[in-house]
Formats: structure tokens, C-alpha cells, sequence
């Protein structure tokens, strides 16, 4: 269980990826924002969840939906917005955008536009952390569409093969795009693809930050022990489109509503409330300070200096 | 009768021309129907590909011959040559060129080499449409012009339009062409309307079209280039240089008599290729020109290209990286020397 | 079960099979042949009890070890070995080689010197069969090794997704190459594969032709009738190297001399004398046959023209 | 003090060398230790590689450093990627370049671009050893020399010896890089020999080697091809055309200014590269001459590679399909019109 310091933490976590995603919706619909976004509103407890169990020496790798991901695992506000604005000060330099945002020294190793590509990206980064002897552990995020994929395979059996720590993290949303997963697969249950590698399966409520969070610290333990790698179902469902843009007529109101009607921050702060972890007035505090930040990473966005040109050519290769 | 269309209306009607020729054809990949006909809640073909090049074709095709497909595109780009070397004609889509990272085996190794291997015993008549290029602010793995690497492989062809007639007509030829044809279709393009003549005709592969004629310079584009090249033809034309415009179209086989017949009327190349330069188109064309063209050059062979860097994020950054018109009045000009 | 007249029929194939390898194995190693050669001894009762159930509607893929999927689905012996001699004459006119044999005509669609890649394959014959009503069932024949590629995993998935009339016939002989499987996954039981793809699964001793036939039988029969796919997961062993050549101190002589003892084709006659299926001295004549025609087959081979120079040009694209 | 040793031995002898040298140096690829270390079957290193350039190495440097890998080459080498990202060097080893079919993706869009996507803050310490090239009766899907496509992709280094003596030096620059490189072995030069310096040396990624002068013509080969210039050269020279025979060594980045200067020098290039001619390094290099080199060009420039057709099985074929020595000279011939 968590203390009440941390309960805030992640409260104001899961409150600040709800605002940066809304606040990025509105940007992109008013034609202030390029790119394409593919934005996280209502997986916050994924993130959250796992990454409270992270540190600096652990290594995430993500997906084209990271902006959770990223602020989960600590990455600056002001520099990912200035990313997404395309900014000389942006994380990436503004060379990178929403689909590779990244902090590699944060230990976070990137968007990725590649559906799958993460996988053994993490796979390296456990190999890494198990030879040199580091202590930490890598994990994975990706989505149900994603464990159709090759990479996801190979990944998987490898971590497997040679008992990596390394978390795998199935953000279940039933979705790939506008195809729904009875579509894409035959198999009912995607938590027993673990037992086609002999790793271990856990499956999660992705709406509710504690039932994510424990079985986080289970997966995440036994990967910090030699155990060997974890596959974590969260179930879970994106509120917005797959994109900003998306006109979304390949799914119901009512099976909206009814994921709506679950949304993990309200899930968390019932919780929370109930178990006397939070107090209403701490809350409101956070919800002004996240609004605050917001407004604040977007007006520096906004006035800070787009790259050169000529920058376009650096940083291809390392020099020297 | 032409009509105005867009180039994604003009692949669209194609699509259904073809399918409705030939009960061969199916269409096949990542949200083609866009959740394929989930008729139980009224839902039936709602996104047509991200581009909208598939809608409708579920309800007048049927979801058999128009599958959605999971996100595995080794295992259908595979599924789709075994398709073609059985007896159907399908057509898939890979949704950017950037995923060959996932879907080369089938295409390099598979399709390409098949009837070769076999001693000339199989037909492999798959498309694979694709969509390539920058401008878009997706950046480094959703926007590059890797038809290089197809051009590369032998036993693969590889077109690419630049206007909605061609479009169409290309994509007919490329859906009966009993070879693998990979299909691409540039990003900055898709929106872009044109005169697309009504029914069936077929764009010959292998034949490059002269879009401007002038006895200074040969600008070769291909895809978005083209216009690109078009712009430069129009600029270069206010300071006196007269400037061939030639449409590869075909990228292999190439129509290398177009091309040369051209240059020895001006004396003088530019490659405009929004790919990057290495072991690319623009290298591929320059190297034919120097070699069988040799005679006819006065001047170096300019290649106008992306630089050799990835694709960036950032508006500034993407506008710099891709080739400009200006930068092929620049090459033009020192070829004649008037930048020295 | 099968007749007095198929059991004759099964004992013919797997005999040419073993003799076939046998041949080129000498052959090789004498200097005779070109090429590496991935030879099938030790395997026949798999590649003979599933084709035993295919016509030629039917499509089958195989692999680099392709010779024995090849004359079990009726390849002509001649150019087979012609092929192998790199002749014009050769069933692919010298193009394809040991690991590119093939008869399209015959539903053979050919070795395939990529591990996994005839598995995608074999979901497009599947496709074509069940989109045109062909009423044909796609076989694919494929190692242990092959099931840690990303093809395997995409192409059973989608086999499962669509229900397609497809057959996925895993050859485990314990390695890739040197590689023990122990060493490649961590799944003890390869068979649980199938249920990550939500199909169906069963196992046979491929080293007994009957269990392999009969298992076969019921796959196929499944596809056939529209059921869906079937991971048919065979155990077995090679008895020879990876390729030729190889000095195989990478497994015990007790663990070879083991499977040995458990030969497919005598294994098959003791049953077959048991059920009163076949008698001594038909068989004799079956092995002098047989030993004539691969005699023959590499005599035509040897007398054969090479194709010429030129011809390398030829066949790259489908002209007019 | 130099040895004779083999190429294949050279390889060898660097991956020691590194790995002494730097713990963080990892050997991880199909067989690479044949079973690993089977101790309880008193089995430890029994195949190193089809090859054998990776034999011994788990005997010194154990299971940890020196992995076997499932037949997995898109996750293993994706898993090199990341490793190599996160502070170690791994030496990882694509049995044959063919396939890049199923291992591109962490290559094209990951191991490439991570640097520049992640402006500047990632570094990929990543050595790619593959086996490239035809001879050896292997046919069409293991005989590819497919380093066009990694040329192609900025972010990516590529180097190609035709030495053991550079094999071994290039190979100790390329696992010290900070930049991914991908390091090609010629099949064909796999058991020749030559003398190799004993020790630790470095050959730098970028620099081209002259290995003949002459003032007629620049002959430019790279891997098996630096043999057959320097055989063609041979031939040329009896007949009192004087070659300079180029070995490329690095293909990106290229050495320009040595074959600019051979090029002012002697007016005549010829490129000999056993790929195939679209899209490759001969048209790279032509182009390259066709544009910088254009004022010294007195003649066309000749490429010479295998046609455009997948490899054949059938020895008579494959021997059609290689360039040789004789290609070139044929070439050089047309360029002196000597065939006219
Ligand atoms: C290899 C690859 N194929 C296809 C795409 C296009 N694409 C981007 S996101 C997406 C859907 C991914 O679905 P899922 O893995 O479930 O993640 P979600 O979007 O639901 O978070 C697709 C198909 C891609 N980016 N990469
Ligand atoms: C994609 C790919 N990777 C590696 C190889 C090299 N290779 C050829 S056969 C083989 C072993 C295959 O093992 P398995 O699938 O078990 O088949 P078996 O040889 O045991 O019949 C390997 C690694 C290859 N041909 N293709
Ligand atoms: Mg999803
Ligand atoms: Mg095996």
C-alpha cells in the first residue's frame, strides 16, 4: 500500500497526463499543435502505476501513445511540450515529436512509431542491466494490437530464454487503431501468450491505479530478483480517438459510456478517499498546480526559439 | 469523360474497378474496412484506411475480399504473396514504406525471387500500395521514400504516380501485372486533385511521361518531385533556361530512353528525388546517365535530394530537409555556371 | 487406417526418402554435388504421414530441409536430383538448388532457405483456398527453431484470426543447428503455442507414422472442413548434421544412438509385419526399386545438360 | 610483427582483441558458441559461427558475454539495440545479410535514428557482423550483397575489407565506434589469407586504400571485387593500361577524395561491386563521379556488377552471374574504345 505522500504523487501524476492529453486535443483541433497525436486519456493508471515502482536506473520503452509514459517516468513538462511544438528547447530537440519523445537519461528510451518495436528495445536494455550487473529492471509498454506482432514474439521468448529483468506491459485497450482485437486474433485471453515463452502472467484492472500498482511491484520484484520476465495485462480503454482527428465510428457510445463511467482518476480518488489517503483540499491545490504548469510549458513552448535550419543536419552520427 | 478527383479518390476508383473485373482481387490490411463490418453494431466501414483509399469497398466486396488485418505485417505481406502464387491477385497495403522494416522478408526474399528460383514455374501477381515521403510532421519513422530498396531487389517492379490520372491508371496496371508491383503513393499527394479520365484504362508500366518540354535542361522527378520539378521548370523559364520535365512514373523498369533521348537534346540533368541520396533513385539515374548518356553531358549530373539524415519532427527542420524547387533552380544554375 | 495397397505406397516414399538423403549425403561428401545440403534422415515418417493425406489441391511449404516434403508430395524424382546437379534439366532448371526446390504444378511451393517464411506462405494458400472454395487445405512443414520467429507467430495468428483451412506442422527435432531448443525458449512444450493463437493443438511421435497420420488426418480433416487451423506439433530427430559436413559435437552419441533406435522406417515395418499390412518380400522389391530409380535419377542427372550462361537473365519477371 | 592468417582468423583474433580490451564488448548471434555451453555434456564451443570467427570466445569470456540466441533476428538484434543504447557494445552477428528480411526494423528505424530522433542524447555502440556475397552454391536467399540498403539508411556506418589484415583493424574501429556500423564479411574471402599485424590497431572508418597505381584508369572495387580489379589490372597492365585499383573499405561514409584525386588523375572510372546495379554502390559511386567529377571524366562510367536478377543455384549460372575480372576489362576496353 502506498503512504499519503505517495498517494498525492500520484494523484498529481495521473492528474498532470490528463491535463498535458486535453490541453494537446485543444491545441491540435484550434491548429496550434502539428503532428500527429495519439493521446493516453483514461490509461493514466497504467503509467502510474507501473512507474511508481521505477527508478533512474530502470528503463521504460513505449509507443506512439507516450506522453503518459514519459511524464510517468519523470520526464520535464516544459521540455515535452516544447517537443510537441517543435522547439529548439524541446526534449529531442525538436527533432523527435510525440512518437519519439524521449529522456535517455531519465532511463526513458523513447516513443516509438514502430507498433511492437519496443519490445526488444527493452529486451536490450534487461540484457544490459543483467550483464553489468546494474540492479535495475526494463520495462515495456505497448498495446493489444502490438502483441500481433513479430517483434512482440521474439522479445518475449528471448527475455524468456535467458530470464531477463524485464516487465512486459500490455496496455489492453481493445483496439488497434479502429480494428477491434476479436477482430485481429482468434485467442480470447491475451494474458496466456506468457505461457508460450514459460514466463510469468499477471492480469490487472488498467482502470485502477492499486490493482496495477501491485501487480507492478509483483512483476517488477520478481524481475529485480533473477525471477525472470513478467507479461502484465492491464485492461484498460482509451476515452479519445486513436489519433486527435479521429471521427471513431468503429465503436459504440454505449461501450464508451460504460468504460467512461470507470475512469481512473475518479476510480483513485474514491479510493483514496475512502481509505483516508487523500484529502479533498490537497487535491484542488494539485488540480491549480497542474493547470498552472500546463498553461506555463505551453507559453514557453510557444515563445521559445525554433531550431536552425541547418540543424537538420546534426546529431546523426556521434563525432569525434 | 474526366472528372476532377483527388489522387486518393482516383486510387479508391480504381480499387473498385478492379475488384469488380476480376473476383480475384481482394484488398487486404491494417484498417482497410477500419474494424472490417461489425454489422451487430451498425458498424460497417468506418475508416477506409487512414487515408480513406479503401472506403466503401467493404460494402460492395464483402468482408472476404476485403480484410482488415492485424498489425503483423511480415505475417500478411507473407500471406499475401502465398495468396498470389495460389491463384488470387491481392492487393495489400502496407500503410507507410517505413514498415518494410517488418514486412521485408516476403517482398525481398519471397515474392521477388520466386518464379526465378522456381525455374520460371510461379506467377506471383501481388500489389503492394504503400505510402512514402516527408511533409506531414510524423517524422523519422512515418516518412521516408525507402522505394530504393524495392527498386533494389530484382524480381520486384516499383511505380509511383505524381497525378490522380496516373493514379488510377497505374494501379490498374500494377492489380494485372502478373509480376509483384509495389505501388507507392506520396504523402504530400493524396489530397491533390487532377482530371481523372472515367473507367477502365491502364497507365503502361515502364514509360516515363513529358510533362514540360525544353532544350536546356532535363529535370527528372518521380512522385512528389515531379511538381517540385514543375515549380523549378516555371522559375527557371522567367530567367530564359527551358527546362524538359520528365514523370518517371515507372521507377523499375525504368524508361531510360525517355530519359536519355531527353538529355541529348539539352545536355544537361537534375535528379529531383525527396529520398535520401545514397543508393537511391537519384544515384540510380545519375549513373545511367553517365554511363550510356555520357556523350550527350555538359555538364555535371546534379542530384537535388533529402540529405542523408533522418526525417525531423519539426516544422523548420522537415521544410529544410526536404527538396525545394529552389534548391533545383540552384543545381540548374551551376550547371551553367552562373553561380561561380 | 490404412490399405495394404497405401501401406506399400508409405514404405515406397519413406524408403526413397531415406535413400534419396543417403545419396546425396555420399555425394557430397565425394565432391560430386555442389551446394549445402540440409538432409531430411531420421524425419520421413513426418513428411510422408501428413502428405499421405493431400492431393493435389493442396498446397504445401517447406523448408531448407525440403527433399523429403518434396517426395512426399509427389515431386518427380528426376529433377529433383537434376535440380540438385544444377542442370537445365532440374525440376527449378538449375535456379533453385536444394533449398529452393519446387513444383508449384504440384501444389509443392517450394523449400525456403528462410527459417519462418513459409509459414505466411502457407496462410496465403489457405486464403486462396478459402476465398476461391477450393476446397485445398495449406500444410506447412517447419523446425523447432523456426517457432521463436516473428513469421511463425504473425502467420499462426492470422491463420487463427481469419479460421483459415491451414495445417502448421512442427518438425521439433530438438535443435536449430547446434542450438538446442532448452536453449532458444523457455516453454518446455512447444505445442502450447497454439493456444496463444486460440487454435487448436495436438502432438504426435514423429518418429511413428501411424500416431503422425492419424493426428495429421484429423487436422487436416478440421481444415477441411472449414474448422479452422492446427498446430501439429511432431517429435523427432535428425540422424544426420544440420547440413553436410557438420561435425555434430554439439549433441552425445547416447542421446543419437537413442533416437536411432527409434528409426521411422523400421519402427513403420514392425507395425505394418505386426498388422499384417506388408510382407518381407515386397518390400525387397520396394528397396530394389527404389535404390534403381535414385541410381537412374543421378546417372539422367549427371548426363544432363547445365543451362546456359545466358539463362541467367531469364525468368526474373513474367514477360508479355 | 605480422602473421599469415586467414580472414575468417582475423575476425576472430580482433573479437578477443575487444573483448579483453573492454568488458562492456558482448558477442550475441545464431550459434555463436554452437549450444552455448553445454558444460554437463562436456560440450562448450562446439560450431563459433558457420564460419568459425566466433570460436573460443565463450571458453574466455562465458555464457554472459558470449550468447547464443534463438532464430530470432529482428528480437536479437532489437535487443542488441537496446543493449548497445543502455551501455554495453555488443557485437551481434546476422548470419547472412539476407537476412535483413526479417532484422531490418531495429536497423532501419531504430538502431539509425535514435541518436537524431532523441536530439543528440542517445548513443548506439552497436556492431552488426553479417556475411555478404555469392560463390558458394547457396543460391538466391543466402548468396545477397545487400549492403546498398544500410548505405542507404543515415545514422548507419558500413564497412566492407577485403584483407585479413583489415579485416581485423576495421573490425577493432567499428566495435569502438560510437555510431551503429554494420560490418560485411565476403563469402568468397572468407579462407583466403594475408598477412595480419599481431596486437591492438585500429583500420579508421572513412579511408579508402590505393592498393595499385596507375595513371589509365581508376578501378574502384570493395570486398570480393577488390579482387577481381586487382586481377583485371593485371590484365589491363600486359596490354599497358595502368589501373589504380581503389579499395573502398568504408561505404558510408565514402571516401571521396581518393577516388576524386584517382579520378583527376586518370579520367576513367570503373566501379566493380557483385551486387546488383539498381539502386547500389556502383550507382552511388557513379554518381559521385558524374557530379564532383565530372570536369576530370574522359570517358562514360562503367559499372560492373551482377545483373538484375536474384542469384542462381546452378554453378554455370552463378559463375554468369558474378562480375569478373574479365567484365572489367571488357569495360575498360569500351572506355579506351577498343571494341568499337
Ligand atoms: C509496424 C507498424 N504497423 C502499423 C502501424 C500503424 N499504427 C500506429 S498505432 C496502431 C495501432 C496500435 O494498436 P495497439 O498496439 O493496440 O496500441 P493503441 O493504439 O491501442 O495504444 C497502428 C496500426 C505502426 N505505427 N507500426
Ligand atoms: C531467418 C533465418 N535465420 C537463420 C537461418 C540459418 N539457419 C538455417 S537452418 C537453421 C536452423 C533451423 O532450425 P529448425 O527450424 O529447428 O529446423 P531444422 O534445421 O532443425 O530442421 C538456421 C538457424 C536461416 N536460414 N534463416
Ligand atoms: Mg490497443
Ligand atoms: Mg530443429
Amino acid at each position: 500500500m502506498i503512504s499519503r505522500e505517495e498517494a498525492l504523487d500520484v494523484y498529481q501524476q495521473m492528474r498532470t497526463i490528463r491535463s498535458f492529453e486535453e490541453k494537446l486535443d485543444a491545441l491540435v483541433k484550434v491548429g496550434r499543435l502539428p503532428g500527429f497525436l495519439h493521446l493516453y486519456v483514461g490509461q493514466e493508471a497504467v503509467a502510474v502505476g507501473v512507474c511508481a515502482h521505477l527508478n533512474e536506473r530502470d528503463i521504460v520503452n513505449s509507443t506512439h501513445r507516450g506522453h503518459g509514459h514519459c511524464i510517468a517516468k519523470g520526464v520535464d513538462l516544459k521540455g515535452m511540450m516544447a517537443e510537441l511544438f517543435g522547439r529548439r528547447t524541446g526534449i529531442c530537440n525538436g527533432k523527435g515529436g510525440s512518437m519519439h519523445i524521449a529522456d535517455v537519461n531519465l532511463g526513458m528510451l523513447g516513443a516509438n512509431g514502430i507498433v511492437g518495436a519496443g519490445v526488444p528495445l527493452t529486451v536490450g536494455a534487461a540484457l544490459t542491466a543483467e550483464t553489468k550487473g546494474t540492479g535495475g529492471v526494463a520495462v515495456a509498454f505497448f498495446g493489444d494490437g502490438a502483441t500481433n506482432q513479430g517483434q512482440f514474439h521474439e522479445g518475449l521468448n528471448l527475455a524468456g530464454a535467458w530470464k531477463l529483468p524485464a516487465v512486459f506491459v500490455l496496455e489492453n485497450n481493445g483496439y488497434g487503431e479502429a480494428t477491434p482485437i476479436e477482430f485481429a486474433t482468434a485467442v480470447g485471453d491475451l494474458s496466456v501468450r506468457a505461457s508460450a515463452y514459460g514466463i510469468r502472467s499477471l492480469v490487472a484492472d488498467g482502470m485502477d491505479f492499486f490493482d496495477v500498482f501491485e501487480k507492478a511491484g509483483q512483476a517488477i520484484e520478481h524481475a529485480r530478483n533473477g525471477e525472470g520476465p513478467t507479461l502484465l495485462e492491464c485492461r484498460t480503454y482509451r476515452f479519445l480517438g486513436h489519433f486527435v482527428g479521429d471521427p471513431m465510428g468503429y465503436r459504440s457510445e454505449a461501450e464508451q459510456d460504460d468504460w467512461k463511467s470507470r475512469d481512473p482518476l475518479e476510480t483513485f480518488l474514491a479510493k483514496a478517499l475512502e481509505l483516508g489517503l487523500v484529502r479533498e483540499d490537497a487535491l484542488k491545490r494539485i488540480d491549480e498546480q497542474v493547470a498552472a504548469e500546463i498553461e506555463a510549458a505551453v507559453e514557453a513552448a510557444e515563445a521559445a526559439p525554433y531550431p536552425e535550419p541547418s540543424d537538420v543536419l546534426t546529431d546523426v552520427y556521434v563525432e569525434g | 469523360m474526366a472528372r476532377r478527383l483527388s489522387f486518393k479518390d482516383a486510387i479508391n476508383e480504381a480499387l473498385f474497378i478492379a475488384m469488380r473485373a476480376d473476383a480475384d482481387v481482394i484488398v487486404m490490411g491494417e484498417d482497410v474496412a477500419g474494424g472490417g463490418g461489425r454489422k451487430d453494431q451498425g458498424i460497417e466501414d468506418a475508416w477506409g484506411g487512414p487515408f480513406g483509399t479503401t472506403k466503401g469497398l467493404i460494402g460492395e466486396f464483402g468482408p472476404k475480399r476485403v480484410r482488415d488485418t492485424p498489425i503483423s505485417e511480415m505475417g500478411f505481406v507473407g500471406a499475401a504473396v502465398g495468396a498470389a502464387a495460389t491463384g488470387l491477385r491481392p492487393v495489400a497495403e502496407l500503410m507507410f514504406i517505413d514498415f518494410l522494416g517488418v514486412a521485408l522478408d516476403p517482398l525481398l526474399n519471397q515474392a521477388a525471387k520466386m518464379r526465378y528460383m522456381f525455374g520460371g514455374k510461379a506467377r506471383v501477381p501481388l500489389t503492394l500500395r504503400t505510402n512514402v515521403g516527408a511533409g506531414n510532421r510524423a517524422a523519422s519513422q512515418h516518412s521516408q521514400a525507402l522505394y530504393g530498396f524495392t527498386v533494389a531487389i530484382p524480381g520486384l517492379k516499383t511505380v509511383i504516380p505524381s497525378t490522380p490520372a496516373d493514379a488510377k491508371g497505374l494501379l490498374l496496371s500494377a492489380i494485372r501485372d502478373d509480376s509483384p508491383v509495389i505501388f507507392c503513393e506520396s504523402k504530400s499527394l493524396m489530397n491533390s486533385e487532377g482530371e481523372v479520365p472515367e473507367g477502365d484504362y491502364e497507365i503502361p508500366i515502364g514509360e516515363a511521361a513529358v510533362l514540360r518540354e525544353g532544350s536546356d535542361v532535363t529535370l527528372v522527378g518521380m512522385g512528389s518531385t515531379v511538381h517540385t520539378a514543375l515549380a523549378a521548370a516555371e522559375t527557371l523559364a522567367a530567367d530564359g533556361v527551358h527546362a524538359d520535365v520528365i514523370d518517371l512514373r515507372s521507377l523499375y523498369p525504368m524508361d531510360e530512353t525517355t530519359i536519355l533521348e531527353s538529355l541529348a537534346k539539352t545536355g544537361r540533368v537534375v535528379v529531383v528525388d525527396e529520398a535520401t541520396p545514397h543508393c537511391g533513385m537519384a544515384a540510380d539515374i545519375a549513373s545511367l546517365c553517365a554511363d550510356k548518356g555520357f556523350d550527350s553531358l555538359d555538364a555535371p549530373v546534379k542530384k537535388v535530394t533529402a540529405p542523408h539524415t533522418p526525417v525531423p519532427f519539426s516544422p523548420v527542420l522537415e521544410d529544410a530537409f526536404m527538396p525545394s524547387a529552389d534548391d533545383v533552380v540552384v543545381a540548374v544554375h551551376e550547371q551553367l555556371g552562373w553561380n561561380a
